[in-house]
């Protein structure tokens, strides 16, 4: 009808600068374009999942506008989210390509609006996190903490090795002397298996076992009671072995050797 | 020797259940942070049964000023929270933490693991390196396993201490939870369109580049 | 428990005194300082009898692993005296045996029943008291039987616990001499009569010097 008059024209363009000054001056405030875009969405005052995303692309575009007329620079992501926009409300406008494969706006839409319902959740959840009853606010620790009181108890350990090592650089020392406790008077079974070994072939029929004592070993008792017994454990083992064979008549009688006949 | 076992065995044998409660009370109670039940059995006698007691001593704190509270798998004693009121003298003035910091730590605890990608794609802009020392800085924050997923990127989880400070028994018990995932609010739903090479992949990939390619 | 059979008569009514103990149990748990009773009267709410609240307090916590104690003219909330061994937490340190303590452990394994005489003669050097106490203590030797010699002395054994610790069936299961040689296990020093080894390893290491020089 009327056309508005040069001042009401200007009136407008004044309350809308002051409008789109107003949003980007805020542009600070919000924590980027998905922030932006949630905010703008409050304006259609309905249901996060009933939003017309359409309109938003809309009111977000213009917002990008108005902030080029003022030439503020906006950030480059914001930038980006226009772009995007630009392209879902083509989509959304635009009649389905039978031969494009991607997706069509309304599921690009739907994504949106998603995400929008989703950040919208977790400030809220933010927030109800937020005012539980919080430690140091609303429930406290026990004002004086007993310190556990640290009781060190220390164990000693050493490895086989340890040992081992030890009793080698024991032996190994310089001033190594042979050592022999008491073992003047003691024949190893080594020993008399050794003996046995190089007599054994001589021994073609039964020998008594007493022979087989070293020369030397038979007139001390002690010399004589270890001889017999190593003499005795090594014709065990040579009996083991399958070399010799091994007689005894009775209990407590002597006992007897020969060669095995292979 | 031929006396029976008996008075040897008892050496060995558990205090009754009330004086373990007594015990679980004592240490609890001088302990700031929370106690696991093994750590209680590692300093109860030989053969406490420290959950059993627990059971006794959280219904005798029931309604009390203070309480007995599971934190994770730990336990411990705070005053009721209706008695705030008596200890401003104790408050003590925790940082202010960012709104920034605060949506991250939400989306942290309500979707952990959650990588750095993720928080990002919930809330549309970077999270910048501070937010994260922060809330690392905190305890609230840690680091989880590395997703397997190309890049192999970090995840966060948060603490026992967060669960200590905002009173909750363990993440399940955050605030809304199974309704946020009943609406499907929890699930990563990728951009349509966008590749899903396999359900795991694609939460990581439907990524902001993939986006705003045009 | 009392209970206050009047309805609250007016906003400034003090809270029934079940209420009143709650709150000075919470108040005395979370204080830092043991508290007065005009402390709790300026905390609590107006009309408050925090004396009256601590006489049922303290009942209520006799026996218990808690105790609430009059410190000075103040009180307070502390852990029952005779659970104090939980506020202990043994951590045990593990440290290497001393050489001499080794070395003798080792005689005494080799040459068991060994006396001290023996011993000394062995390594060389007097055989500190310490040091067999030692291993006496850790139980991985003990008394075997007096030697029937002269001055009839004491002989040591090694314990079923050394041969545990050692995985030993026996003391005979030690490796002899030869088998340490074979093992590695001796010094490169030469033994009387095994130069030719010792050349070996002589010119072995020369070599090997000569190869890392650089």
């Amino acid at each position: 009808m009327a056309e508005p008059t040069a001042f009401e024209e200007d009136r407008t363009s004044v309350s809308e600068r002051l409008a789109a000054e107003a949003l980007i001056v805020d542009v600070d405030g919000f924590e980027g374009p998905l922030d932006l875009l949630l905010t703008l969405s409050r304006t259609q005052k309905v249901d996060l999942r009933k939003i017309s995303v359409l309109r938003l692309a809309e009111q977000y575009l213009s917002f990008v506008d108005k902030a080029k007329v003022l030439r503020l620079e906006l950030a480059a992501d914001y930038l980006v989210m226009a772009a995007w926009l630009a392209f879902l409300k083509s989509r959304l406008l635009l009649p389905p390509d039978p031969e494009d494969e991607g997706p069509s706006g309304e599921e690009l839409a739907a994504h949106l609006a998603f995400q929008l319902e989703r950040l919208q959740a977790m400030r809220e959840s933010a927030a109800r996190l937020m005012a539980r009853d919080q430690k140091g606010r609303d429930f406290f620790v026990r004002g004086v903490p007993e310190d556990v009181m640290r009781v060190r108890k220390v164990t000693y350990t050493a490895t086989l090795l340890d040992l081992m090592q030890a009793y080698a650089r024991i032996r190994t020392r310089d001033e190594f002397r042979p050592y022999a406790m008491d073992r003047h008077h003691v024949f190893t079974m080594e020993q008399a298996l050794d003996r046995m070994r190089g007599l054994i072939g001589y021994a073609g029929d039964w020998t008594d076992l007493a022979v087989y004592l070293p020369e030397g070993w038979t007139a001390d008792p002690a010399r004589r009671r270890s001889a017999t017994a190593a003499t005795f454990a090594a014709s065990l083992e040579l009996a083991k072995q399958g070399q010799i064979e091994l007689r005894q008549a009775e209990t407590f009688a002597p006992i007897a050797i020969r060669r095995k006949e292979t | 020797m031929t006396e029976t076992s008996a008075p040897e065995k008892s050496l060995f044998e558990a205090p009754p259940i009330a004086e373990q409660e007594r015990m679980v009370e004592a240490i609890l109670f001088a302990s700031t942070d929370p106690v696991t039940v093994a750590d209680l059995a590692a300093r109860m006698p030989h053969g406490s049964d420290p959950a059993e007691a627990l059971v006794y001593l959280r219904k005798r704190y029931e309604g009390r000023g203070v309480r007995v509270v599971k934190v994770g798998d730990a336990w411990a004693m705070r005053t009721a929270p209706d008695l705030g009121f008596l200890m401003q003298k104790e408050t003590v003035e925790t940082r202010k933490l960012s709104r920034a910091a605060i949506e991250t730590l939400a989306i942290i605890a309500y979707h952990q693991p959650a990588t750095r990608a993720e928080i990002e794609e919930i809330r549309g802009v970077a999270v910048s390196r501070g937010t994260v020392d922060q809330l690392l800085e905190m305890e609230w924050v840690r680091f989880g396993r590395r997703r397997m997923t190309p890049g192999r990127p970090v995840t966060y989880v948060v603490t026992q201490q967060f669960l200590d400070h905002f009173g909750l028994e363990s993440a399940r018990d955050l605030p809304g939870l199974k309704e946020l995932r009943a609406a499907g609010l929890l699930d990563s739903r990728p951009l349509p369109g966008t590749v899903s090479l396999s359900d795991e992949e694609a939460e990581d990939q439907a990524g902001q580049s993939e986006l705003f390619e045009d």
